[in-house]
């Protein structure tokens, strides 16, 4: 099986030979932190290009085809763009909190990226927590939120901001409830033991049922968590002109932009991880000829094709449905989907218990 | 109600009105003071019911001011048109506003373009012309604008 | 029941959505349902409909010639100043002083094609022309001289 | 699916609003923002001036006249021929209506028999341009919510109308097509193909709006019971076309005061009694239907003959006032001529549907939410140079 298994170790014993341990581990890290931002530069490019061709193609046009073969290069020219743009910062602004603000909401993204396991054995931090670590860390999104909307000194900005810390903080419950219902059945908050566990099927058919209603909650959880439509009331445009981000320009707003395309990609990385297996293949109990079968398609293909199919279904949410009035949002949480997952975790932990799940 | 119909009901009404009937519909000519109270009788009157003001506008005959009130019944479809001649160099009217709620904006606008004073109406501000507008009443007919009027 | 209802409201919801993600699901996936027309791409197979009213043109045929008798119909008739007859005398070859073309002044950038000089001109010397691609640097480019230079009107044309 | 939202019924509780608070601070708590004059919800450069209480609107206040050009001057000196193409300017939406408005205006003061012709063609233009036009506001209103999707998606029909029009009247928006007697020239030799053509695409495309849209739990719950306009407010702020019919109001002009051959052909007019954005809604979306079932009673009945009167050369209009209405996609549009028996009309005055219809939004709005502030304007389908002028 082709994995990325033997690049990360062959680098590593390098190191270890090479230089003294200290030193192996601080160029260890500085390839990593050069690898995460990479990653993000190609991530936030790609998933552009993505929502712009989803986008135009569900709305019966073609979308960017001008710069490049096939506008392929239309997300880079953008970037170009916004770089050389002035960043106004607005006269009655918090200064240093308004330019603090993007840079906390990237720094929050690049923190989420610590856990994830992109392939078999590729993971950065190998967290024995690491499930509460992403529910933790992505609650620090609100703040950067908050701060440029409190900063930017504009009543629009600052509704925004309010807005998106209300369904930030409700919508965390449901998520971290459904992500409950893995850990429970799974007995453990390290994600590469989740992974493991799905070894015989994704939790999504091995769970059965609650397994699928905490999907579909942590879906519509992570949705609003990211705040994109239909749940993107901190920018909804209509109302609020552009919500929180309304007054920052150039690099700062691209910042944000970026921010918000790595927060999806991260939380429907944890989504495919939880739910259907990370790299893990897709395996049927104990059919070995087809497992193996599938171990041969690379790990990270598995992990990356899950992770977009999860992307496309957000999207597809985006420019499908209209957006909903804040009083109805929380409505949704606190009515509908706190009690549902509430009694769907209730209902994991009896089938974990019971072992009915296959 | 057809016109003769309305036209003997009305001056019951309001003795002192005069009727023009060459158009199409019945016109009445009330005089200011007259037509806060007779605008309530019009409303409220079982057999007249004229709920729906569909035009409120002023014309400047050089001379004088007409206001024009276009009245229609959404009870019983019949319409009428009521003027109220005005000085020119004071115009003043009572404000409508409270019995058909329409005239509020439709006075605010008359009170800019033609200067038409509405006495007891709730806000009477400019509404279209930009604030701290000076000068004259744009739509009266001694208007000049050097800078925007194209004469042709 | 409050339990019954509350699970019929969720899956009547859940529908709703369906339905309206199926529709756009249909045209993510047919590609041919796509109406972007590439404009400046598809120039050349670009047809305008005959009537289509771009801006006014003078007719002049191959002898350079042209049916205006300088009446100034289409003046009055514009209601934006937009067209300026300057005309002229000619000696006819009687010997006689007669009123002809000089300039016909024609503002595009005040034109808002509404047609009614077409309708006033008596001799159909004016047409409305298909282009539509007006755009230029200055604005004194828009105003223009319709008539051709040493254009004259035609034979018989009163 | 989600719990519906109080609207405070009784505006009389929200306390008055001190006038000083517009020009300076508000009171206490107040939060007063600007919605417009540009902004996306306002599709044009109208100015909100809102006062808030947290998201709870306690008072909208329209600021106007940002794309005011004074066409009722304009038309003071612009002759009879003349001043109809301006008033295409006024809703642009619907300019094919207004036109005709003025064009019936004429007529009736000069009397002129306009011929049957040219009647018919009108009211076909007339549907066409009332489908365009709530097409357009259906996916604005869309976009409004929230919903990109369906904005391109009412376009692509509306394309095919605009392509009509552009064959038959030359134009796209702004078409001058109504001349007093009649039509400018006759219709083109393909329109009753192209119009039939539509005709079938529109009734297969309208039940997507309704699988997008109009079905959809989102939207039904952001609609309902938002911006309540009872039938007596609606009659009292002289409200008219959809606004009020989704109210109950029986105003539908066409049927109270026929004009052109309106009066031959069949169709219903839509009332809904909800008085809430849901019922505006339906409203309009109903009302698309009944357009075309006029349109395919008229598309092969089109009477052979003249396409236009015979009419003198300067059109003088006789001392005296003229008054015709219409039923333009926003409502009624009334037309009032003062003719001193010159070539231009003494005095004009456009009664502009939307202009009613905005005095309303203080109402609807207070008490509610600022995201049901833009489903109530998008309900009300304001055109912004309609209300101006």
């Amino acid at each position: 099986m082709w994995s990325l298994t033997n690049i990360s170790t062959g680098i590593h014993d390098w190191l270890i030979q090479t230089f003294n341990p200290t030193w192996a581990l601080i160029i260890e890290m500085v390839i990593a932190g050069i690898a995460v931002i990479g990653l993000f530069a190609v991530l936030g490019l790609v998933l552009v290009l993505m929502e712009r061709r989803v986008a135009a193609w569900m709305q019966i046009r073609l979308g960017p085809n001008r710069v490049g073969p096939f506008g392929l290069l239309q997300s880079a020219a953008d970037t170009v763009k916004l770089l050389v743009k002035e960043g106004m910062t607005p006269d009655g602004a918090d200064k240093f909190l308004f330019n603090l603000a993007p840079f906390i909401a990237m720094m929050v993204a690049m923190l989420l990226m610590v856990p994830i396991a992109f392939a078999k054995d590729f993971q950065l931090w190998d967290l024995n927590i690491g499930v509460l670590y992403v529910s933790a860390v992505s609650s620090i999104m609100v703040i950067s939120i908050l701060m440029a909307g409190w900063a930017s000194n504009n009543k629009y900005s600052l509704m925004g901001a309010m807005r998106s810390g209300a369904q930030i903080v409700s919508y965390e419950l449901s998520a971290g409830l459904s992500i409950l219902t893995i850990v429970v059945l799974t007995g453990s908050l390290n994600i590469n033991d989740i992974i493991i566990a799905q070894a015989d099927g994704w939790w999504i058919f091995k769970g059965h049922i609650p397994v699928i209603i905490s999907f579909v909650i942590f879906i519509i959880a992570v949705t609003a968590e990211t705040n994109r439509a239909p749940f993107d009331l901190a920018e909804a445009e209509s109302e609020l002109t552009s919500g929180f981000h309304t007054e920052y320009s150039g690099m700062k707003f691209a910042l944000f932009f970026l921010a918000e395309y790595i927060n999806v990609f991260i939380v429907c990385a944890i989504g495919a991880t939880l739910f259907l297996g990370g790299w893990m293949p897709f395996h049927i109990g104990n059919w070995e000829s087809f497992n193996h079968v599938m171990d041969y398609i690379p790990s990270s293909i598995w992990f990356f094709g899950k992770t977009f199919f999860l992307i496309f279904v957000i999207m597809w949410f985006r420019w499908t449905f209209p957006r909903l009035r804040i009083d109805q949002l929380l409505n949704l949480e606190w009515r509908y989907l706190l009690p549902i997952s509430m009694f769907n975790l209730l209902l994991a932990t009896a089938i974990a218990i019971l072992g009915w799940h296959f | 109600m057809e016109k003769e119909e309305l036209k003997t009901k009305i001056a019951e009404l309001l003795p002192a009105a005069t009727f023009e009937e060459s158009g199409e519909w019945l016109n009445i000519l009330v005089t200011p003071a007259d037509w806060l109270s007779f605008a309530g009788q019009l409303r409220h009157d079982e057999r007249l019911l004229f709920d729906y003001l569909f035009c409120l506008t002023c014309i400047d005959f050089k001379t004088n001011l007409t206001m024009v009130y276009h009245l229609s019944s959404t009870t019983f479809r019949h319409n009428i048109v009521i003027k109220s001649v005005l000085d020119r160099a004071r115009p003043e009217i009572e404000s409508v506003s409270h019995i058909w709620k329409t005239a509020e904006f439709h006075e605010r606008e008359v009170y800019e373009m033609f200067g038409v004073d509405f006495l007891n109406h709730p806000d009477l501000r400019l509404l279209i012309l930009p604030d701290g507008w000076e000068g004259k009443n744009p739509m009266r007919k001694d208007f000049e604008d050097p800078v925007n009027m194209i004469k042709l | 029941m409050f339990i019954v209802k509350y699970i019929k409201d969720v899956f009547s919801g859940i529908k709703s959505l369906l339905v309206g993600m199926r529709r756009t699901g249909y045209y993510f996936t047919h590609h041919k349902e796509i109406i972007t027309e590439q404009y400046p791409d598809n120039r050349d197979t670009l047809v305008m409909a005959d009537r289509f009213k771009g801006e006014v043109v003078l007719l002049h045929d191959e002898n350079n010639e042209h049916a205006c008798t300088g009446c100034t119909a289409c003046e009055l008739a514009c209601p934006n100043a937009t067209i300026k007859i300057v005309t002229k005398f000619d000696i006819t070859p009687e010997g006689k002083k007669k009123k002809a073309l000089d300039k016909f002044v024609y503002h595009l950038e005040l034109c808002t094609m509404c047609n009614l000089c077409i309708i006033a001109c008596p001799t159909d010397a004016i047409k409305m022309a298909q282009t539509f691609e007006h755009s230029v640097y200055d604005r004194a480019e828009l105003t223009k001289i319709l008539n051709k230079p040493d254009s004259k009107i035609r034979e018989g044309v009163e | 699916m989600f719990r519906e939202t109080e609207i405070v019924k009784d505006v009389s509780s929200i306390p008055p609003f001190p006038q000083d608070a517009v020009q300076g601070g508000g009171g206490a708590g107040d939060l007063i923002i600007n919605v417009g004059p540009q902004h996306p919800a306002t599709h044009g450069v109208l100015h909100l001036v809102i006062t808030l209480n947290g998201e709870t609107i306690k008072k909208v206040e329209p600021h106007l006249g940002y794309i005011h050009r004074s066409i009722e001057k304009m038309c003071e000196s612009l002759t009879y021929r003349q001043f109809i193409y301006v008033t295409s300017r006024m809703d642009y939406l619907s300019a094919h209506i207004n036109n005709h408005a003025c064009a019936l205006c004429v007529e009736k003061g000069m009397q002129i028999e306009v011929p049957d012709r040219a009647q018919v063609i009108r009211v076909i233009m007339d549907e066409l341009t009332r489908i365009a036009s709530h097409e357009l506001w259906w996916g604005a209103m869309a976009m409004d919510i929230g919903a990109f999707t369906p904005f391109f998606h009412a376009f692509r029909e509306r394309e095919k109308i605009n392509e009509i029009m552009e064959e038959t009247c030359g134009a796209r928006l702004t078409m001058n097509y109504y001349v007093p007697g009649g039509l400018r020239a006759d219709m083109h030799p393909d329109f009753q193909k192209k119009v039939k053509e539509f005709i079938v695409l529109f009734k297969r495309k309208i039940d997507e709006y309704d699988e997008l849209v109009t079905g959809n739990i989102i939207f039904i719950n952001r609609m309902k019971g938002v911006g309540m306009l009872s039938k007596e407010d609606a009659v009292s702020f002289g409200c008219s076309g959809p606004a009020a019919r989704g109210s109950g109001v029986h105003c539908d002009i066409r049927k109270l005061y026929p004009y052109a051959v309106y009066d031959k052909v069949e169709f219903d007019e839509i009332l809904e009694t909800g008085c809430d954005s849901l019922a505006r809604y339906m409203v309009r979306i109903r009302e698309m239907k009944q357009s075309v079932r006029i349109i395919e009673q008229l598309i092969d009945h089109i009477p052979e003959g003249d396409f236009q009167a015979k009419t003198k050369a300067v059109l003088k209009l006789p001392k005296g006032e003229f008054y015709t209405r219409v039923e333009t996609a926003r409502g009624e549009l009334g037309v009032y001529i003062v003719s001193e028996g010159a070539t231009t009309p003494y005095r004009i005055k456009f009664r502009s549907p939307g202009f009613s219809n905005l005095s309303a939004l203080d109402s609807m709005a207070r008490g509610s939410k600022l995201g049901d502030l833009v489903a109530m304007m998008g309900t009300l389908d304001l055109v912004i140079p309609d209300i101006d002028r």
